[in-house]
């Protein structure tokens, strides 16, 4: 399959993403400039890690008006793969392609280290090689991705099964010394209702090789594989 | 108006009576003001290393490896497959204690133009920072903001911060240092440099509008000692735009893509526009015409004086030939940047600029690079020194809980965990990070080969303070071993070296005792320094820090499999010490933090035993003998092996230790020393490496076995420590975070 | 004509940076401050537009850019200098 | 009793928030915008202070802890509720 990385002023984890999809996984990869207005031939658009237009005024809310934003809006409401990581995770929220807002850490900083997270459900594209339940290493990097909607908003959240993965320790229990910034809900990534549009703070490009010490994350992208296959081949 | 130029008008630039006559004989006539601010920067301490170049050439640049020495940008290195590493240290003392956010901020934004300017992708960062003591009514607020300025520039701009050091002493409390280090990997053909040859080719300048902040900065600053007057050279701080110098560093590595469209590229840093015309025309014997009309400014009014003196960060020089100009333009409008022709490369030898129609300066560009004025300055071995070196044991009490003593060591402000710090920092962008901060020596993959880099900065700037000679080797060895200790040989050096006021002959000393100790080590250890920083003035109302020679070294592994980590891994393995057990009270931690004591002579380095040493760690890492290896430094051995126990990112493991020891107890468990490495190994490797020990003549001393859940030492017979892991490990991660609460 | 837009977040939404700056004020012997809020506010210089339009003009780029309204609220001034 | 305490980047300071801003209005079709300056404002709620003394010690506040004078101006308003 073919994956599309866009590449906004300011991405800095593209060429992780890059580096994952076409050398870890062995799949087709391409880079997606901002300015472009189109795109062709991409099974699953990403947007990667990083800091957008430097995160100015908000994390996410300037690329969010970047021109190729209308095609993968399009993309999307076809049905289409759309995979946010961090930065990307706050581009969509920007966007209104995920409901909610990130906003600064409880803590105040910047936080990049190890956290676990547990799988909500298995039926997404993005968790169907991931048993609902279970508990993922993977790392965050990140000052603004304490998820906040208010309360209906929450609640409906809840209700469509729209939470993916959630904050939690190393056995799944979700306390709040593992929230590592204030997320209501310890919500780490969620989708839309159609679930084809995926965002999430903590970073699976991180962790998806052994020489990393950890290649859990990689769960994640075979994930994506696996659904996209099995999408095809129904297609046929 | 623009003053007119007087002798005492140049004595308020910061240039000396003769100095002043110099340049006024380099013109053959007296400078207009905007060349007296082109000679005053140039000349000044930062831009000229007037006091340190006679004693840098002391320094072994030579290797086999070694592309490019001192001299340029960064230091070039090969590292096999037609690939090169780029890496240099900087400070960025001064403005980090005016405004530590920014201050800091734009030292890492320095830092990495100087390597992405030779045509490199930074892929790694360092920090090294020294505090003054908690009790300091600023140290907190200063923490606090350097920390988080390298956390918002480096993670911004996508380059992870992999390691580094910080520490904490009185004598930096109004003088704190901010040193960064940078890396960046490029194809060897890719390399560029910052000389502007070809007569007729454009000069073009590229990224952010020039404004008036920081006219002065850098050069002034760093420059002169600290004290109230420095009130009015505060505006000179400026602030970073991480994002624009991520569009910068992407669209200068596009246009050195391909190679002949770039002559010659360098960064605007200290002395801006100034200093990179200068040097770049200096550096290939040719000229350069600039018109500052078409210089991009932020603010209106702008003179030619400041234009020239501004330090505006995120801006780059490049010189294009007529044919590659467009495509230089080109890339820049990608990437949302200003690109403007500003003049053209001559023959004529001078650097001649124009304003509104006029010439303003027309310079020598040869004479303000290499007759910069040279000081032989005088050096004095400070008369406190000898005294300094007494150390009577006899008056120190020895300690009576071992276990105790151990706990208030691994909670101390200098020796526990920096995870505070560093999880503050993206240490994991660009996913090469095979060994993230908290180990020896950071290791970093290239992706697309099986080779790798270690990464580590050292400096015990009490060891220093003591005896500088012995100091700076200490800290070479020191970097050489965790290198060693990750499983890493070294490929080069760069140093930053952080002194007091230079025209005191005591300083003088320690400096020329520093230089000298460190090219020993270098030799002896095949590290050649590849470039460095010299930081003086680091001096605030008439006192100096203690003398910080930072040293810090790459290291390469052919295969990132065989990289080595510090703590222990599995139950049953032994634990040996490589090298001799006894340690010295003298400069240890133990005796600053619980007698209050800075005295002694360092255990001093035989520098041979000590290459055989990391050799031998390689050599059994090679085999597969060991498991883990830790440098056992600051905190002596009881604290390397709680160390070994506690710093595991995942579980922690005990250990069952067995010391031969006679004489005092603190000595025997704090003491330190240099060129000891503590390993692991499964038992069935006991022989093979022990044998292999024996051949290389280090000495070899099983010391226990790894398990259970305490940390206990038993030394003569006795049970001197005896430490349940957990908490002490819970203890050890979060005492910074306690300490800094205040 | 100047125009400064005032950006806050909502109530209800934590505001941890407030309450930080709070407890340092405390720290520092400030025990009178009893709450901190913290926001933003944005001096936008616009070119000669009637005032109607250049109100509605600033509604607009807030709405879209200035502020995220699902966390914060918007207010703003126009003046001539 | 209630302050509002503005911190803004000094004149000739770069503001790059300030300049990401205006060139994103740009793009938008926001022309009519030249300049963009981002600042932030503190809402302080004071315990009963003789206003002279709220006065002084604001400014302390703002000295010491709020803004930092070496890039930064200050100014705030006091006001009853
Ligand atoms: N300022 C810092 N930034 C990043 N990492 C740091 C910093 N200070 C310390 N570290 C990391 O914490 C660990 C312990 O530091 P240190 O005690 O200086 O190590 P060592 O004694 O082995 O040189 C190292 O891995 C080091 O890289
Ligand atoms: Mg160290």
């Amino acid at each position: 399959m073919k994956f599309g990385i866009v590449v906004f002023p300011g991405s800095n984890c593209d060429h992780d993403v890059y580096h994952v999809a076409k050398h870890v996984l062995g799949h087709e990869a391409a880079f997606l400039w901002h300015k472009d207005t189109t795109f062709a031939g991409v099974d699953c658009v990403v947007l990667p890690g990083g800091f957008a237009h430097g995160d100015y005024l908000r994390a996410g809310a300037i690329a969010r008006f970047s021109p190729i934003m209308k095609a993968v809006e399009a993309f999307a409401a076809r049905g289409g793969l759309v995979f946010g990581i961090c930065n990307g995770f706050q581009v969509l929220a920007e966007a209104g392609l995920l409901p909610g807002a990130l906003v600064k850490n409880a803590g105040l900083k910047y936080v990049c280290r190890d956290v676990y997270v547990r799988a909500e459900r298995q039926d997404t594209p993005y968790t169907s090689r991931i048993k609902q339940g279970t508990v993922l290493r993977i790392p965050i990097g990140h000052g603004e991705g304490c998820y906040y909607a208010p309360e209906e908003g929450l609640q409906e959240l809840e209700e469509k099964r729209q939470v993916v993965f959630r904050y939690c320790d190393e056995s799944g229990q979700v306390t709040t010394g593992s929230n590592p910034n204030g997320s209501l809900r310890a919500i780490a990534g969620i989708c839309n209702a159609r679930g084809n549009v995926l965002g999430m703070m903590p970073h699976p490009d991180r962790c998806a090789e052994e020489v990393l010490g950890n290649a859990q994350g990689r769960r994640i992208f075979d994930s994506i594989v696996y659904a996209w296959e099995q999408a095809r081949r129904q297609r046929i | 108006m623009e003053p007119s130029v007087t002798r005492d008008l140049a004595l308020a630039h910061g240039l000396t009576a003769e100095e002043y006559d110099r340049a006024v004989q380099a013109l053959g006539r007296t400078p207009t003001y905007a060349e007296l601010g082109i000679f005053s920067v140039m000349w000044s301490e930062h831009c000229s290393y007037k006091s340190s170049r006679v004693h840098l050439k002391k320094l072994p640049t030579e290797g086999r490896r070694l592309i490019q020495g001192p001299g340029e940008n960064a230091g070039v290195v090969a590292i096999g497959d037609g690939i090169a590493a780029v890496f240099k240290m900087e400070s960025h003392n001064h403005p980090s204690y005016v405004e530590p956010y920014q201050g800091a901020a734009t030292g890492v934004g320095g830092i990495l133009r100087d390597i992405f300017t030779m045509g490199a992708r930074p892929i790694a960062s360092l920090n090294s920072l020294r505090f003054g003591s908690l009790e300091h009514p600023r140290t907190r607020y200063l923490v606090g903001g350097v920390v988080s300025g390298i956390a918002g520039y480096g993670n911004s701009i996508g380059v992870p911060t992999v390691g580094g050091e910080i520490y904490f002493h009185p004598s930096y409390n109004g003088n704190i240092l901010v040193n960064v280090f940078s890396l960046g990997i490029a194809r060897l053909e890719k390399i560029h440099k910052g000389t502007a040859s070809g007569p007729g080719n454009p000069v073009i300048y590229a990224g952010s509008k020039t404004g008036r902040d920081g006219i002065h900065g850098a050069s002034l600053l760093a420059s002169s000692e600290f004290d109230a007057a420095s009130e009015s050279k505060r505006p000179t701080v400026q602030v970073g735009d991480p994002f624009t110098e991520k569009l910068l560093l992407e669209a200068c590595l596009e246009v050195m893509k391909s190679p002949g469209v770039v002559v010659g590229i360098q960064d605007m840093g200290a002395a801006g526009l100034t200093c990179s015309t200068v040097e770049m025309a200096a550096r290939a014997g040719t000229g350069m015409e600039i018109d500052l009309d078409k210089v991009p400014l932020r603010e209106e009014g702008m003179t030619p004086y400041e234009i020239l003196l501004s330090e505006s960060q995120e801006r780059m020089l490049l010189v294009a030939t007529p044919q590659t100009e467009r495509r230089v333009r080109e890339v820049f409008a990608k990437w949302d940047l200003d690109a403007s022709v500003v003049g053209r490369v001559t023959d004529t030898g001078r650097v001649r600029v124009f304003f509104k129609g006029h010439q303003v300066a027309d310079v020598p560009a040869h004479a303000l690079v290499d007759d910069a004025p040279r000081y032989r300055r005088p050096s004095a071995r400070p008369s406190w020194q000898e005294a300094l070196a007494n150390l009577d044991r006899d008056v120190i009490k020895d300690i009576e809980d071992g276990t105790k003593t151990l706990q208030a060591l691994s909670t101390s402000l200098n020796l526990c965990s920096r995870e505070e710090v560093y999880t503050e920092y993206d240490h994991m962008v660009r996913s090469n990070t095979v060994v993230r901060p908290g180990s020896d020596a950071a290791v970093i993959r290239l992706k697309g080969t099986k080779v790798a880099l270690a990464l580590t900065v050292d400096c015990n700037a009490r060891y220093c303070y003591l005896d500088p000679a012995e100091g700076a080797r200490l800290a070479v060895a020191e970097a050489a071993r965790n290198l060693a200790c990750a499983g890493a040989w070294p490929l080069g050096t760069t140093d930053c070296l952080n002194f007091g006021n230079p025209e005191k002959p005591e300083v003088m000393w320690q400096f020329e005792r520093a230089i000298e100790g460190i090219a020993d080590a270098c030799r002896v250890l095949d590290a050649p320094i590849v470039g460095g920083n010299v930081s003086f003035y680091n001096e605030t109302e008439g006192k100096g820090i203690h003398p910080t020679p930072t040293i810090a070294m790459v290291g390469f592994l052919e295969d990132v499999k065989g990289a080595l980590t510090q703590w222990f891994r599995k139950e049953g393995d032994l634990v040996f010490l490589l090298g001799e057990p006894a340690g010295s009270l003298a400069g240890s931690e133990y005796l600053a933090l619980l007698h209050g004591l800075e005295a002694g002579r360092p255990q001093p380095v035989d520098l041979a035993r000590e290459k055989a040493l990391h050799d031998l760690v390689r050599a059994v890492r090679d085999s597969g003998l060991v498991v883990s290896a830790h440098d056992c430094s600051e905190g002596g051995l009881a604290f390397a092996l709680l160390e070994c126990c506690i710093t595991a990112p995942g579980a922690a493991v005990g250990a069952g230790i067995n010391l031969e020891g006679k004489g005092r107890l603190d000595e025997i468990l704090f003491g330190e020393a240099p060129t000891r490495v503590i390993v692991s190994a499964p038992p069935e490797a006991r022989a093979r490496l022990e044998q292999k020990a024996h051949a290389a003549s280090v000495p070899v001393h099983l010391m226990g076995t790894v398990g259970g859940s305490r940390l206990t030492v038993v030394a003569g017979g006795d049970r001197v420590i005896d430490l349940e892991i957990a908490p002490a490990r819970a203890a050890w991660r979060a005492a910074l975070a306690g300490h800094l609460k205040s | 004509m100047k125009a400064r837009v005032y950006v806050t977040l909502k109530r209800g939404v934590l505001d941890p940076q407030g309450k930080t700056v709070c407890a340092s004020l405390h720290q520092l012997g400030y025990r009178e401050v009893t709450d901190v809020r913290v926001g933003k506010f944005m001096d936008i210089t616009l070119g000669g537009l009637p005032r109607r339009e250049a109100e509605q003009r600033l509604k607009a780029m807030c709405e879209k850019l200035l502020a995220n309204t699902v966390i914060e609220d918007y207010r703003f001034e126009i003046y001539e200098e």
